[in-house]
């Protein structure tokens, strides 16, 4: 008993000091010159965790060794042979596993005699998010990997949206039932029916979801599954499980925020709108909604672009952001973007007013082209960043024939993949028409002085 | 009680810390971070270990619990770390 | 049609309405063929047989009169020419008719079309062909270089061991095309610059070149529908000259551009004002050609009043008279291109268009512009 | 019994909710914004923490009310009546007084009976720590208000610090001692001998550090407090205790840190310094020595300067740096410092290079001053930066007759309080001499391209 | 002893959460920081008000550590919310 | 002593060796009174009136010869004109011996010192008396100005409405300090700048201006312990002539400002590279009067080869003489104040001093320069 108890002792020190590598760990994963050693650390932070516990076992070593090795076995062999483009839904798949692993979990606890209320509860959460993250996870890892076509508005989806709708009351029914009953029923009959029902849910959590916001909610996913093994830690009454988890539904949870603001969504947003729609015929919202951006979210998304067009017209100038200007070029460039400009002949205010600006920003000469030069190709641009020019970007130069402006050519950013407006307010330009750019789907509003807001990209990539 | 209490406040302060570490990711860390973090949610392996045998049925559950567990780890650190030597060679 | 281009009969305008990187959009018009008065490259270094090798040919001045249909032209043409053109035909030039009104009457009698290029409307579309802004912004930088040369010390700061040069300080009055263009220049060069005009707006424009804007309160000011300044009442113009004289005062280099359209320009510097100013510093008048913003400015002079040089210089474009060119053939050729209608070979005048309601002074017996009825 | 349990049941709840508090509190006192709000919210878990301790209490209610509302009264008017600037003086008073309330708490414990070997260890840091924090603190306190005026060097001081030393082998002793005994000695002979050596360690400990070094002492002795509350947690099984100091005990390091960085030291540096020439007679290591700075610790020094003196050279063309030089130039005007150029007539490689190159910057003609203008008035200069400049900043072309260079004259920088030079190596300029004001006492090299270097410190300043 | 773990648990995770908080912090907040800290470190009244009462010499030594950690605690907060609202005026 | 200061004799020369805003330091030296030569501050647009009111007193120039203990003047001065002068007394001034060798000798038959301040020795602490440096500079500014006056096309790049201008492109060739500077006030200007030296430090100083730099491989140039450049071998002016062609070929302005101290210039462009050039380009000649960089050109003169406008000016630091003689003034006072004697109201000849070494050429009688003895 002495010895045993000397054994926790041991064990808890060991699960607290593989906790500490967690966290170091993490942190180290999140700096590029670390981030190898920090996966490193963690891994053996697992190690030490996972061999501390062979110390004291209770179920067959056979039944152990079986399912390490062959999960090793078959996790080692996905992981070295899957080819570098599938590893998404790798990761997908591996993070449903793990939540299955916690599901099953959950379950022999709960067959285990002598619940309190307490553990009663903790049992079906675990349940719950283990078996949503199971089941959506797979989904997941079906619709990357293109096995699984049925996307929102089909009758199977909407089946299984009604399912993840129903396991809501289910879920607070099975737990409040035994606490207002006072005692926790043993294997009671809607016990099964819950377990099917939790996957079915998990199901139509993702199911409705596009594939283009998949990683959002994988990241999701897994910060969910960090969370069912944080439950199962207080469970099993064991602190690296509940560190380790409790690290990874945190992270993960920030993560999928970070990578939501990246495609310019709210996490809300990924979700309910597939909800939303799926009722519904979708895609009758496009015209005459402004999409402001913040400049945070600019920088994340030209971080990630291959090719930008800097299109500078008069804004620029009052706003003297030319040097600026150029600095993000340059740390675009530094970046691995390729940078152009392209220059309007009428931009500003004067002939030549933008090449003024930008000589005097030294901004090579070789750098600018004209509209001849850039529309043809627009369509490979990432992003095109306007600031402060507006009538020579204006579509209904080209497109309404009854516009002042109408027959002048103009830069087409509208053709490339996202553009950004920087400019202080939704007023018009020299020529005083309204700019149907700004209400296009690819268009992201950046509001405030040029000068303020590109030099807050440029903080940003300094960083 | 309360040693649920403490454990309980272990898993608040460990939240925190998280949401305090990942504040600054470059965006290019994200998938591997997603990756890394997925492998260390494999932890329910321990869990799955601390199960206890009392009959086929739990003795199955934990089977499959270390396996898919298992395969939580051994594939996510694998994959993370093939990903971050991408980086390397760039 | 045969399109012919003339030379400018003015030695000192060294532009050509021809350039030979901008001819290559004429010579691909279909049912067009093209002759050009000899020597018409003169001025921008381009002899007879560049543009012959572009497949123009050349030919004397009276053939290009009596054999075009489409005349294209630098300045107006002289009654005695205008009656050797074949009736019918078009002349598309500068015509400057508020100076050259007779001409422009003697065309018309010979039922020839006029089309002005100074009159191309200021709107979004037509820019491509507004050959004011284009000639005027030129002029602008000419302005700058041509002032600087009778300045007697350099423009930009510079501290050296030989003690600190001090930047010279240029002021502009008018920030019109060729007035921020000026600003521009004599920015790039280092020199403190300050400018006037009359209208606000301009105020922001300034401050886009990193320049400073002096501001006068005048009261209502304004401009017309078009862009152009509107005349000034005499107590305005006094008080702006007033004020202005204080900064004339700590000038070195003063540039004016104020022109109000289709009229003598306004008299913005009297000889008060320059004898307060330094000796030796210089007063480019911009205007001089339409009268003068300056008292005592000549055309193609430098006066020298107190000491004060006071500059006065025709065709300021023409000093970069390639570059002039090649915009003022861009201008032309935007305009034919845009109203040449292929199938028929012939100018499309579609009164229905804004450009060539403004642009085309006579027509087929008309003078369809009241002011010069 | 079941009453008592549930009793400190809630209570650990409420300490979990004010332990909560605490750690969004000081995270909201880390940024201007929130920084208020952020002392309300740590207070009011104070408020939480020990009213909620008060429901199980076992000492005298006269006594806890004497001793709150006599505390209560006496800090509030310290803190009400004092002067702003002797702020920093009351902070260490308040600070010691924390401590001697966990050296009192530790010191109770000892005198319970039946405590084990670990509790003793505990009760002895908890001592320790607390005891040192106190008397050092007082210390602090007496030397920023001037009441104290011994410095290092003084044979008292000696005394101290001898006290010090021997502190640390007592405590060694102290500890092991019951250890290698098996038992807990109640109140041996010793441990009131420990008692006064902790309390004159502690004097020991700060004595010799000089006065401009006491913000960081006392943040690093206000750490310390933390620590002991930590311990003392420990002792009496109290998370919130545990929680609130440790937290306290880990900020007030990070921040002892980013302060001596401030100051361009180590907290080594300040603490070993003190002692190591306390023996010596100081002062005798002047010339020869180079210090280099990073551009986060240049960015931390020109965030508290009031006047900046940048003198180009030769090197800001090279590394075309005029364009981050302007926009620092910039920052530090929006952050309130002035800001001046100081142009050698001879700087660069032709005349006027620097006037061409500032003014593509567009650097207003205005903030451009000769040598006349600024060598006068260098003495109130907090800090020059030099970018670039090497031979015209040379003080030996006023000092040393040999000097080729001599009788040309240079921007004084070395006059200034502080001297950034900014150059990728120690490698002379173009006259090809050594420069003496690498090593003056108040200049800092911050090596490294210069575009790069000043780049980095454009980058912090828009964090 | 597993009370102890737990609880040293705690600390170490505390103690990680107070290094990430005050990672970037202006330097024009070092001072209201450390003064906010300091009133924090009051929290030793809370230990001061747990003591048992044993004998008169227990019963001093509970009253000056109540005494001075109050002094701790309402001297802190106060000063540090003078300092702040220093701030606010400019 | 008495000071006096001699205007130039050649009318192409404005500058002048005194400047209002400088005399004040020569005027505060105790024990010297000083004159000057009447009209000194034409070509600077000061009037002697201005000078008188500083204290100066005007009179002639024979006066000032036969009057002056210490003369400074712009120029060397004639066999006759040396003759004149008071024995004993000092000439201090661009003496320019290289070409007045003559002169030079007949100062010193006369007794006469002669200090020439193109000998400043070039250290640190003589850079505030280097008159070189100081005109070469504004030479360079000038180089620009000038050669942009003969091209037919602005120099900054302009997108405009009518079709985008092309920026200029303007090859330096020999970037010393005139060099720089004509490559700073070119870039300025918006034009495309190349540059080219045959000394390798010179890089990094054209990339320091934002240029781009030519490289030519010569193998062993080199400079002398001055500063100055080494004379090239016969092959390396060859190779170098003919990649420079090549850059010349794509260039619109090319300023040669190649010099080697007290040598003939070293002809880098020859006639075939210049037919090789665009007609309307213009090469501007920064040594003609050392004998030429340039094949053809003749000094103030614009020698057309076909189309290319080879121009050739004297005196350019003149053209900004203002500053010219601000900066030119400033160096002659600094070497003044520098071996001023108060006590005695002498100079110091003190020939420990390597300025003094270097600069004074003749002393008492004896030639201290042996390249002139
Ligand atoms: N180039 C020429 O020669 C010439 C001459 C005369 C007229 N024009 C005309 O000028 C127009 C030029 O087009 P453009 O696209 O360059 O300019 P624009 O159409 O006038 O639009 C400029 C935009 O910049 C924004 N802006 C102003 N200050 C800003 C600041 N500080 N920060 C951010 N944004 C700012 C304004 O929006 P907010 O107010 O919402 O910020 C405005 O919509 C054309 O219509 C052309 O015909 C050209
Ligand atoms: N103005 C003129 O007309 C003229 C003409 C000719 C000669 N000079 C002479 O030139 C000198 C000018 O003095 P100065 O102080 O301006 O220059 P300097 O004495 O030549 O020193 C320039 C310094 O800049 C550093 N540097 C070079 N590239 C750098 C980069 N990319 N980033 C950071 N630092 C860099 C170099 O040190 P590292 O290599 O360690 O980085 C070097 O010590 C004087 O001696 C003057 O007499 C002047
Ligand atoms: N629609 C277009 O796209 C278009 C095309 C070209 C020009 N413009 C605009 O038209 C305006 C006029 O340009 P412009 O160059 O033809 O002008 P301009 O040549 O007619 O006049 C030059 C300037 O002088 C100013 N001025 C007149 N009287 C003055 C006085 N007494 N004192 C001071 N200044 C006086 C005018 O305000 C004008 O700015 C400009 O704002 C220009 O941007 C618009
Ligand atoms: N000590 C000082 O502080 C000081 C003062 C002034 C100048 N300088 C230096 O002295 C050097 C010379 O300056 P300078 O203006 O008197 O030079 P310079 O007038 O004698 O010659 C002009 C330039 O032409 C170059 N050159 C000569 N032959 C050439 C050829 N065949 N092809 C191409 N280029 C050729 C030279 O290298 C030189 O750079 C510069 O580096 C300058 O910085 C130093």
């Amino acid at each position: 008993m002495e010895n045993l108890a000397n054994i926790q002792v041991i064990q808890n020190m060991i699960y607290i000091i593989s906790s500490v590598m967690f966290i170091l760990g993490i942190k180290m994963l999140g700096k590029e010159a670390t981030a190898v050693k920090g996966n490193y650390l963690s891994a053996l932070a697992m190690f030490f965790a996972v061999a501390i516990t062979c110390l004291s076992l209770e179920i067959d070593i056979k039944i152990i060794l079986a399912g390490v090795l062959l999960g090793g076995l078959i996790g080692s062999l996905i992981a070295i042979k899957v080819k570098m483009t599938a590893i998404p839904e790798m990761v997908a798949l591996f993070n449903g596993f793990g939540g299955l692993a916690t599901f099953l979990i959950a379950w022999s606890q709960f067959n285990e005699p002598d619940n309190s209320i307490f553990q009663h509860v903790l049992v079906m959460l675990t349940i719950y998010i283990g078996g949503i993250t199971f089941s959506g996870s797979l989904i997941a890892y079906g619709k990357l990997s293109e096995k699984l076509k049925l996307g929102k508005g089909s009758i199977v989806t909407n089946v299984f949206i009604s399912f993840f709708y129903l396991s809501m009351p289910a879920f607070i029914y099975v737990v409040i039932e035994p606490s207002i009953a006072g005692f926790v029923p043993q294997v009671p009959s809607y016990f099964s029916i819950f377990l099917v029902l939790t996957l079915m849910a998990g199901i139509g959590f993702v199911m409705p979801i596009g594939g283009g916001d998949m990683p959002v909610v994988i990241s999701l996913l897994n910060s969910l599954s960090g969370i069912a093994a944080a439950f199962a830690g207080l469970l099993l009454l064991n602190n690296v499980l509940i560190v380790a988890g409790s690290l990874v539904g945190a992270s993960g949870l920030i993560l999928t925020i970070i990578m939501a603001k990246a495609m310019n969504r709210t996490i809300t947003n990924i979700l309910f709108v597939g909800y939303a729609s799926s009722g519904q015929t979708a895609s009758s919202e496009e015209q005459g909604e402004v999409k402001p951006i913040t400049s945070d979210d600019a920088y994340l998304i030209l971080e990630n672009a291959s090719s930008v067009l800097v299109v500078p017209g008069y804004g620029m100038a009052v706003a003297q952001a030319q040097h600026v200007v150029r600095e993000m070029g340059e740390l675009l460039e530094d970046n691995g973007t390729e940078v152009k400009y392209g220059i309007h002949p009428v931009a500003g205010r004067m002939p030549g007013h933008m090449n003024v600006l930008l000589a005097e920003a030294n901004v090579s000469y070789d750098l600018l082209a004209e509209p001849e030069d850039v529309n043809p190709s627009m369509d490979t641009i990432d992003v095109a960043i306007v600031i402060g020019a507006n009538d020579v970007v204006n579509p209904s130069a080209t497109e309404e024939e009854g516009s002042p402006i109408y027959g002048m050519p103009i830069i087409e950013v509208h053709n490339a993949k996202t553009v950004f407006v920087l400019k202080r307010s939704m007023s018009s330009g020299f020529a005083g028409v309204q700019n149907p750019l700004f209400f296009r789907e690819n268009t992201r509003m950046l509001f405030g002085d040029a000068k303020e807001s590109i030099g807050q990209i440029v903080a940003e990539f300094k960083d | 009680m309360e040693m649920y209490v403490l454990l309980g406040f272990v898993l608040l302060l460990s939240i925190f810390l998280g949401l305090e570490l990942i504040s600054k990711v470059p965006s290019t860390l994200h998938t591997p971070l997603m990756s890394g973090a997925n492998a260390i949610s494999g932890i329910a392996l321990v869990g799955a270990l601390m199960l206890s045998s009392a009959g086929q049925m739990q003795d199955i559950l934990a089977f499959g619990a270390i396996l898919f567990a298992s395969i939580n780890v051994f594939g996510g650190y694998l994959v993370t770390n093939r990903m971050l030597s991408m980086f390397k060679k760039k | 049609m045969h399109i012919v281009a003339l030379k400018s009969p003015d030695s000192r305008d060294h532009r050509s309405v021809l350039h030979p990187d901008t001819v290559g959009k004429i010579t691909a018009l279909k049912g067009a063929s093209i002759s050009f008065e000899s020597g018409i490259g003169d001025g921008i270094n381009v002899s007879d047989q560049t543009f012959n090798d572009l497949g123009l040919k050349a030919i004397s001045r009276d053939e290009c009169l009596s054999q075009g249909d489409l005349i294209i032209t630098p300045t107006s043409l002289s009654k005695d020419e205008s009656s050797k053109l074949k009736s019918g035909s078009t002349v598309l030039g500068m015509l400057n008719p508020f100076y050259a009104g007779e001409e422009l009457k003697a065309l018309n009698q010979s039922r020839i079309n006029a089309v002005s290029m100074e009159f191309i409307p200021r709107i979004t579309r037509a820019q491509k062909m507004d050959v004011l802004s284009s000639q005027a912004n030129l002029a602008g930088y000419a302005a700058v270089l041509e002032a600087s040369k009778y300045l007697s010390s350099a423009l930009p700061m510079m501290m050296t061991a030989a003690g600190t040069l001090k930047p010279a300080k240029v002021f502009v009055i008018g920030v019109g095309v060729a007035g921020l263009q000026a600003i521009a220049t004599a920015k790039r060069l280092g020199a403190r610059v300050e400018a006037f005009d009359t209208r606000d707006v301009v105020e922001e424009q300034v401050k886009s070149l990193g320049a400073k804007f002096v501001k006068i309160d005048l009261g209502d000011t304004g401009e017309t529908d078009q862009g152009y300044a509107k005349e000034l009442t005499p107590e305005q113009i006094a008080k702006q000259k007033d004020l202005q004289s204080q900064v004339c005062e700590r000038s070195d280099i003063v540039i004016t551009t104020a022109q109000i359209f289709g009229r003598p320009a306004p008299k913005i510097i009297d000889e008060s004002t320059i004898k307060k100013m330094k000796p030796g510093s210089v007063i480019l008048d911009m205007a001089v050609e339409t009268g003068g913003n300056v008292e005592g400015s000549i055309v193609d002079e430098v006066v020298d009043i107190n000491g004060v040089k006071v500059v006065g210089v025709s065709y300021l474009a023409s000093r970069v008279s390639s570059h002039a060119s090649f915009a003022l053939s861009n201008n032309i050729i935007n305009w034919l291109t845009d109203f040449y209608d292929e199938e028929t070979s012939q100018i499309n005048f579609d009164f229905e268009d804004e450009v060539i309601q403004s642009s085309v002074l006579a027509y087929d017996g008309k003078i369809m512009n009241e002011r010069f009825a």
